[in-house]
């Protein structure tokens, strides 16, 4: 792609203004240890810039993740993180949310970890509507026990698992979480960093459960699938005039978005009582 | 001296860690042998201005600033004194490193936009000479372009005599003098045993010579050592490999002849290293009581070159090395009459020379037309993709054929550099980092990920937090992050940076482009 | 050259996506296939292609060895940070080869060429220029490396070439032939350096009989599984199992047998019991991590007597705790692990050839004893490589008789009869005259649920008995004695990759003159009582070494049999040193001597 | 206390290890590195005749075994070429890049044969004697009896010719200037000498300027010299014996004053702070000669050692040799070279 021409960038004001920007703050000292090129580094700005801009203070964010590469992600922020054990972060952050309002959570989680072993916890987190979000880093694989294939996988895609042929049809999620009632549900890739930081700060300024879905390519174990050249290709954003309400449109809509016709943006937002809310109510009726 | 090639020392593949330099020179040599002869003029020509402009001398600098007036539209006419155009091109350089059939040619191409060449015309005071100030009457501006011609007289200390030895004693002669004789078609001899006295390229030139003639031994006596010396590493090379010998910290101190008032040998000092001249060179102390004698029978004198100025007949202002004063416009102290070359500068290259030629002959239009007509301007466009692979880096650099030593001394005119072939010169030509693309990393795309430091073939792409600014403006060493939260940004040292091209196409967000950065003249 | 023995071990150091493990992958096949005998152990980190540090260590001898020598004879550093540490683990005159042109600048220390030792042999080469020379990319240094140390020590090119070929057949045709020419790069430098070191690599010794073939205890234990009639496999990925499911993954469906990579451990080792009781023989393979979440499921396997095998290969724990660390701390869950007195089969193979007879064995158990059988394995063993010649005429029996139904006519089948043997005629859904309920209750012999005291008592005493049956099982070594015989000083009983260790430090301690005996103990469940009394017997002390804190072996020995011995415990992640247990036996040997005089 | 001062030294011959043996007797605390292009650790170069006399590997050669460098704490860094000495920051930068700080620099990287510039072209079909490497690619190159052509023929050439000739193979001195060098043989002395070669068995070819050098024809020696006078002189194995040429390219940013060698006062002190130079790489100022020059010869670099060294510890003593090293015939009429004598 060209270069158009513009004004020469100097480097000391870049410098400035990024860290003036704060982003840097919400970075722990340790580099990632993602391969380089990994999706993963371009969410891992994304969350910073998203948290810079909502002014959430470090100490009231929470990451919490389960195994897998994404759960590495506690370690590269500087802010409160667990690191739990696989598939196991939604219940881990339901409680966190349950013990203290306030705090800002955000559950990251891959494919395996969110829709493999973890598959029967996300309904659940997603009717009670737990006000917290949760990033889905879709690569299409499994990276951290080095490359099998993993539930968003497509039909075809050979693997160290299935080396001959994979048969078995990819989930869709923003299908799955759309039936499952959650209350916030949208779509990004990590090759377009500004839309899926926008996107993040959308997602954690909704009350209530947020499930964002991040297409993100796994340059080490994925050649062929859902690379960048391949999604740079394919990745398109939702109509102009689309309405986010619609409940039945992010439906049609979202049943053409697997990984052939990713479409990105906010597929449907709607307000309705939380978690908490409905604790307060319990209370409040036994008060009564 | 035509180049001391400033440009290779400079050139980074000759950095530490990237190999030698490109051979720009005789890239360059290669573009103008490869040419059709007859070059074609790239510049727009300016429509005639009417005006006149009569240049004294026929050297470099005259030559450089007549092709770039006639362009300009200007009437301008050469007095030489000498019967060839080309000044110390024809006179002082060895036809072995200079053809001349070449050097024709290229005066003719400098002359052809109709240039009056008028040879074998002093401007001086003799009678039969062409006055200063007649010129300065006649013409609309005069540029005086007579560069060094008079050799600098050697200090002996142990010579109490007023006039200089080296006229009185058989066998001794200033090198300059003896090439210019030499081309001038005089039969020049030397003896058996020749010593040549200085460092620079005359003193060379005249030891290759002296081998040329027959000396079967040829020494060469310099005041410091040979690191301290203003010439290019090959060719001392090739002197010594044609048999010359280089001794280093001896002071000639007097000439001892026989009877006859033949010269038998020179008498030198030891010296030990000083500091440091104004003019960079190095100092050297000569050791009292360190004094022996260097047996030959024929010395020649190289030591440096001064300009002339009896010719003048107008009240110009001289420094106290007797160099004229030009203003910031170019002019003397006398309205109407400008400078050029080694008459101004003193005893420089050839390159040095032409460029300040052309320099002033910008100055001279802009005092003709009364305002500057071109002035210089960066052109900055986007490039699409690499034009470098890294295997280019592999290629060595390619050395220019040389002729064997045997057939060399045939005869005066055997060239030595025979230049490159087409081939040859493709190959060394995509050596060249092409310093003016500039790799940039767009700050606000960039995700950080690094795949274009995995994939760089050097230490050229940077996490950074900082980065040193020089006075001038320019950057320093980029301060690499080692912290996470301390890497404001990927950037691509374009000092580092070898144009391969890999980061452009590992870059998953396409942030990082390529632009061409490129100087020009542009008409005001 | 002449020929003389061989034993020459070769580190190569790097950065996880160095290509580390991959160079030496293609060394010990190389190798291999020259004749050697090879053995061959990696380490590497959790990081994806991250920056992790990793070691392929492989051992080339004359005669077959299980074990790792202490110092290495030529270390290959792939990056300096990583390697500089184990400089020192070279041997005078041995040799360290490392990148000689750095592209970064470097401060004081970091390169190692500052590090090598006085009696150490320097040889550097710009591995990633050559790379980028021959392959336009910088991604072979590993094998510029590689191919230098062959042309360094004239190894035959001809087994690189063939070793890379097959690595790569797979793949497109360019890819071998770029990581042939980066080796011949290297191979080439190598040829013509000067070699001062004096590491000898002898000629290859005579070609064993039978089949050879290098393999990791991964790879043995899918072998087996194959040989042993394996019809159906459940998995989940965990290291270090992962590569069982992947070697099965393709190996199956070529023997139209089937696998099933599941959505975790809990629905695998479901399925394996589900496919067993169908009649098939089934099998998953996990790690601690993994086997602790098979619990429950496994109890119903033992309770329903249902046949299927767990394969555990055990790493660094408690929790995810060392991944890609070894460790033998699991040896307390997989004997007694889970709710109830729920006893089952448990081999513990102690190299890899024995990987691949009790992955064979285990499914000839698990349906004569209808019993879950685990295999317990350690990440040394899974993943160290040995080269192992296997007898070609020796076959798994893969039709094990389940029992003529037989009752009285109007009578159900009694499945869970209880008979002397202990073990019950069995049925597969399909079969005529077998119909029963399978249930993880308690039941009578119909298998109906029965909570009555007496059936409670019976049935329990029943799941024991029939397991001591295995004690006798054909054509398998359950413990064997090594060394001196009779009387000795020190007798060593290790279970496991450590036995390895423990053989090793045997001999040496023979040569010192000290008596000395060695015992592996292989079936660790139910534990051969009799041979181990009669070992310790004969022995003035018993040590044991193992790889975990509590001395879980030497607690299961002690508790059973209530004799004294002395234990060795290391968690370092790394297998036991065989200086190590040798400073022990030499110790107990000295205490010994005291008492007697 | 103040940390240690790091001594660094340049060259890892006679001089820069009888440096360092100085330094750690002088300064318990310091740390001291040699540096060395080689891969070897110091070995005797002066032995190196006797691969033709049995020693079969490098090991035998070391002057000293690995334990002597552990146990004096001198760490030698083996084929790390010095690219730039920045004096000013006072770092050293090596081949792979590494930078390397120094307190005190004493630079002994001696000399490496030296080849006159009309030769260069023929290098190839030459080999060297300076390295154990070279020679024992030159053993190999040498059939048994073959002929060795020694062009020039310096001392360290005679004393591998004696070694030769013993072990039965043929040498044949083609003569020049520097015949004997570093001895200076004025022309009425050297036809004794020539004549004294001849007594050791050598063949002295006093013919003048070679022409050139080719490959021999097939079946004949591999090696054929021809003379400018026309002669010719077929041989196994062709060798420059031209004397040392100092190795000095690596300083030329080190602000240390330099013409052939590096150029040092009496202290062995450079013009350059904290740099001193010993051996064959240093070019002495001599106030009886007026001028700066070299002292060859096994003794005399060690005592160059030595002195840098004392002189790095912050004493001032003064380089002093016994009066030049003279070469002679005996009374048995052989040629006696004080440099053939080391212990």
């Amino acid at each position: 792609m060209q270069a158009e021409l513009k004004e020469p960038v100097y480097l000391e004001d870049k410098l400035k203004e990024v860290r003036s920007s704060g982003r840097l703050d919400y970075r722990s000292e340790v580099l990632p240890t993602w391969c380089p090129g990994c999706g993963y580094f371009s969410i891992a700005e994304g969350i910073a810039e998203a948290l810079t801009a909502l002014k959430i203070p470090q100490k009231d964010a929470v990451v919490v993740s389960g195994i897998g590469c994404a759960s590495r992600f506690p370690f590269f922020m500087e802010t409160y993180g667990f690191h739990t054990l696989h598939g196991r972060a939604l219940p881990v952050a339901t409680g966190i949310k349950l013990a203290n309002d306030d705090l800002h959570v955000l559950v990251v989680g891959g494919d395996g970890d969110c829709f493999a072993i973890g598959g029967g916890h996300i309904p659940h987190a997603a009717r009670r509507n737990v006000d917290l979000t949760y990033l889905l880093f879709d690569n299409g694989i499994y990276g951290l026990t080095k490359g099998q294939t993993s539930p968003t996988s497509s039909v075809g895609f050979t693997t160290k698992t299935t080396p001959f042929h994979n048969h078995d049809q990819p989930l869709n999620p923003l299908l799955m979480l759309l039936s499952y009632g959650a209350s916030w549900v949208g779509q990004a890739y990590a090759g377009r960093p500004h839309h899926l930081a926008e996107m993040i700060r959308q997602a954690m300024a909704h009350r209530g459960f947020s499930y964002l879905h991040i297409l993100s390519p796994c340059v080490t174990f994925d050649k062929t699938d859902l690379t960048y050249k391949n999604m740079d290709l394919l990745v398109r954003d939702l109509p102009e005039n689309y309405d986010p309400s619609d409940h039945r449109a992010a439906m049609q809509w979202a049943a053409k978005a697997g990984h052939e016709h990713p479409s990105l943006g906010l597929f449907f937002s709607e307000e309705h009582p939380t978690l908490s809310d409905n604790m307060n109510d319990i209370v409040a009726r036994a008060t009564a | 001296m035509i180049c001391s090639r400033p440009c290779e020392p400079a050139c980074r593949h000759g950095w530490p860690g990237n190999g030698e330099p490109v051979n720009i020179c005789h890239l360059k040599r290669a573009a103008a042998d490869l040419k059709t002869a007859g070059h074609r003029i790239s510049e727009n020509l300016y429509t005639p201005s009417g005006k006149r402009v009569a240049i004294v001398g026929a050297g470099p600098a005259g030559l450089a600033a007549a092709h770039d007036l006639s362009i300009l539209g200007h009437v301008v006419t050469i007095y030489e004194r000498e019967e060839v155009p080309g000044g110390m091109l024809y006179y002082g350089i060895p036809s072995f490193r200079l053809p001349r059939d070449i050097l024709q040619v290229e005066v003719h191409n400098t002359t052809r936009l109709g240039v009056t060449m008028k040879t074998g015309v002093a401007v001086g005071n003799g009678e039969n000479d062409v006055r200063l100030s007649a010129l300065h009457d006649q013409y609309d501006a005069v540029l005086l372009a007579t560069g060094c011609m008079r050799a600098k007289p050697v200090p002996l200390r142990e010579y109490e005599g007023e006039d200089d030895p080296i006229f009185a004693t058989k066998g001794a002669e200033y090198g300059l003098y003896f090439l210019m004789d030499l081309h001038r078609g005089v039969k020049k001899t030397v003896g058996r045993r020749v010593a040549v006295i200085g460092a620079g390229f005359t003193a060379l030139d005249c030891a290759r010579v002296a081998r040329r003639l027959g000396a079967k031994h040829v020494s060469i006596h310099i005041r410091t050592t040979e690191k301290y010396i203003p010439v290019v590493e090959e060719e001392i090379r090739e002197a010594k490999r044609e048999g010359v010998e280089i001794h280093g910290l001896r002071s000639p101190v007097g000439l001892v002849t026989d009877d006859a008032g033949r010269l038998t040998g020179v008498r030198f000092a030891q010296n030990r290293l000083g500091g440091w001249r104004e003019n960079g060179r190095r100092k050297a102390i000569i050791i009292d009581g360190s004094e022996f004698l260097e047996p030959c029978d024929t010395v020649l004198i190289a030591i440096g070159q001064d300009s002339v100025n009896d010719y003048l007949d107008l009240p110009l202002e001289l420094d106290r090395w007797g160099n004229v004063r030009l203003a910031e416009n170019g002019m003397t102290s006398h309205q109407g009459v400008f400078a050029a070359g080694d008459y101004v500068h003193g005893a420089a290259t050839v390159v040095e020379a032409v460029g300040h030629g052309r320099e002033i002959a910008l100055k001279l239009d802009t005092f003709l037309m009364g305002a500057p007509r071109r002035r210089p301007v960066v052109k900055i466009e986007p490039v699409a993709e690499p034009l470098r692979t890294r295997a280019y880096d592999f290629i060595p650099r390619q050395p220019v054929p040389m002729t064997p030593l045997k057939k060399r001394f045939k005869s005066l005119n055997v060239q030595v550099e025979t230049g490159m072939t087409k081939k040859i010169a493709a190959e060394e030509a995509k050596r060249c980092y092409l310093c003016y693309l500039k790799y940039e990393i767009d700050v606000d795309n960039c995700i950080y990920c690094r795949a274009c430091i995995d994939v760089a073939p050097r230490d050229c792409i940077k996490l950074v937090e900082g980065v040193e600014i020089h006075e001038d403006g320019t950057y320093g060493e980029l301060k690499e992050a080692r912290e996470w939260n301390n890497a404001g940004a990927i950037w691509i040292d374009n000092n580092q940076c070898i144009r391969c091209g890999a980061c452009y196409t590992a870059c998953p967000t396409h942030c990082i482009s390529i632009t061409r950065n490129e100087l020009f003249m542009q008409d005001c | 050259m002449a020929t003389h023995d061989t034993d020459v071990q070769i580190s190569i150091c790097g950065s996880a996506g160095d290509g580390t493990i991959a160079a030496g992958d293609l060394l010990k096949q190389a190798m291999a296939h020259a004749g050697y005998r090879v053995i061959a152990f990696n380490t590497y980190p959790a990081e994806i292609r991250g920056f992790g540090k990793c070691i392929a260590r492989t051992r080339i001898s004359t005669e077959q060895v299980y074990s790792m020598k202490p110092r290495s004879d030529v270390l290959i550093s792939l990056n300096d940070a990583h390697a500089i540490p184990h400089v020192g683990e070279v041997r005078d005159y041995g040799s360290v080869i490392y990148e000689s042109a750095p592209i970064t600048r470097l401060a004081e220390g970091q390169h190692i060429s500052g590090h090598v030792r006085p009696g150490q042999l320097p040889y550097g080469l710009p591995l990633r220029e050559l790379s980028e020379r021959a392959t336009g990319s910088n991604r072979s240094r590993n094998m510029v490396a590689l191919g230098f140390l062959a042309g360094l020590y004239a190894m035959p090119r001809e087994v690189f070439h063939a070793a890379i070929k097959a690595k790569f057949k797979t793949k497109p045709k360019a890819v071998s032939e770029a990581t042939i020419a980066a080796f011949e790069a290297g191979l080439e430098v190598g040829a013509q350096t000067h070699r001062f070191d004096l590491v000898e690599l002898g000629e290859p010794p005579e070609s064993l009989p039978g089949n050879v073939q290098i393999l990791s205890g991964n790879a043995a234990v899918a072998k087996g599984c194959i040989e042993g009639g394996l019809d159906n496999y459940f998995g989940y990925p965990i290291t270090p199992a992962t590569t069982i499911m992947e070697r099965l993954a393709h190996d199956l469906p070529v023997h139209g047998k089937r696998m099933l990579q599941t959505e975790d451990e809990i629905a695998a080792i479901s399925g394996a019991v589900g496919a067993g009781f169908a009649g098939a023989r089934a099998a998953t393979a996990t790690s601690g991590p993994g086997l602790a979440l098979m619990g429950e499921m496994l109890g119903l396997g033992v309770m329903a007597e249902v046949p299927c095998v767990i394969f555990v290969s055990q790493r660094g724990g408690p929790s995810t705790g060392l991944p890609t660390k070894t460790e033998q701390s699991d040896l307390n869950i997989a004997v007694h692990g889970g709710a109830g007195d729920a006893k089952r089969i448990v081999l513990a193979p102690t190299n890899v050839e024995g990987c691949w007879r009790c992955a064979g064995k285990a499914f000839e158990m698990a349906e004569a004893y209808q019993t879950p059988v685990i295999v317990l394995l350690d990440l040394y063993l899974s993943n160290r490589f040995e080269s192992v010649n296997f007898d070609p005429d020796e076959n798994f029996n893969l039709s094990i008789p389940r029992g003529k139904p037989k009752h009285r006519p109007g009578e159900s089948f009694r499945r869970y009869q209880v008979t002397d043997s202990g073990v019950s005629p069995r049925s597969v859904p399909g079969e005529a005259d077998g119909l029963h309920p399978a249930t993880g209750l308690e039941h009578d012999e119909f298998g109906h649920p029965s909570y009555e005291a007496d059936v409670h008592t019976a049935m329990s005493k029943k799941r024991h008995d029939k397991l001591n049956k295995a004690l006798k099982h054909p054509a398998i070594t359950i413990s064997k004695r090594f060394g001196d015989t009779g009387k000795v000083d020190v007798g060593i009983l290790a279970w496991g990759s450590t036995f390895g260790e423990g053989l090793e430090a045997m001999m040496l301690a023979r040569k010192e003159g000290i008596r000395c005996a060695a015992m592996k103990v292989v079936m660790l469940s139910p534990l051969p009582e009799a041979e181990i009394s009669a070992f310790m017997d004969d022995c003035d002390e018993v040590l044991v070494p193992e790889l975990n804190f509590e001395g879980q072996f030497a607690n299961l020995v002690s508790g059973t049999l209530g004799r004294p011995l002395h234990r060795l415990n290391e968690v370092t992640g790394h297998p036991m040193s065989v200086s190590a247990i040798l400073d022990q036996v030499r110790a107990l040997a000295a205490h010994n001597a005291r008492n007697a005089a | 206390m103040s940390t240690p001062l790091h001594y660094v030294i340049i060259g890892n011959g006679m001089a820069g290890n009888a440096a360092a043996a100085v330094l750690r007797e002088h300064d318990p605390e310091c740390r001291i590195t040699i540096i060395s292009a080689g891969a070897l650790l110091f070995y005797n170069r002066y032995d190196l005749p006797n691969v033709f006399r049995g020693t079969e590997s490098w090991v035998d050669l070391l002057v000293h075994p690995p334990e002597y460098y552990e146990r004096n704490r001198i760490t030698v860094r083996r084929k790390s070429p010095v690219i730039d000495v920045d004096s000013k920051r006072q770092v050293l930068v090596l081949a792979h890049r590494e930078e390397l700080h120094y307190d005190r620099l004493l630079l002994a990287t001696g000399g490496e044969p030296y080849l006159p510039e009309k030769l260069k072209d023929s290098r190839p079909l030459m080999h060297n004697f300076g390295t154990y490497r070279a020679a024992m690619t030159m053993r190999a190159a040498l059939p048994d009896g073959g002929r060795v052509a020694m062009l020039g023929g310096d001392v360290m050439g005679l004393d591998l010719a004696r070694a030769l000739i013993e072990t039965g193979h043929q040498v044949s001195v083609v003569t020049d200037e520097r015949t004997f060098w570093p001895h200076e043989v004025d022309d009425q002395e050297r036809p004794r000498y020539y004549e004294a070669l001849e007594r050791m068995g050598i063949e002295v070819r006093d013919q003048g300027e070679v022409d050139r050098i080719v490959e021999g024809a097939a079946g004949m020696p591999a090696r054929h010299i021809t003379f400018a006078c026309g002669e010719d002189l077929y041989a196994d194995v062709v060798m420059p014996f031209f004397g040392i040429a100092p190795n000095v390219d690596f300083m030329s940013n080190s602000g240390a004053d330099m013409e052939r060698g590096i150029l040092v006062d009496g202290h062995l002190k450079s013009s350059s702070e904290n740099i001193w130079a010993a051996g064959d790489v240093s070019q002495i100022w001599s106030p009886k000669s007026k001028s700066y020059r070299f002292y060859y010869g096994y003794r005399n670099v060690r005592r160059m050692g030595e002195t840098a060294a004392l002189n790095m510890c912050g004493e001032a003593v003064e380089f002093d040799t016994n009066d030049d090293d003279v070469i002679e015939i005996d009374e048995a009429g052989r040629i006696q070279s004080p440099f053939w004598e080391h212990d």
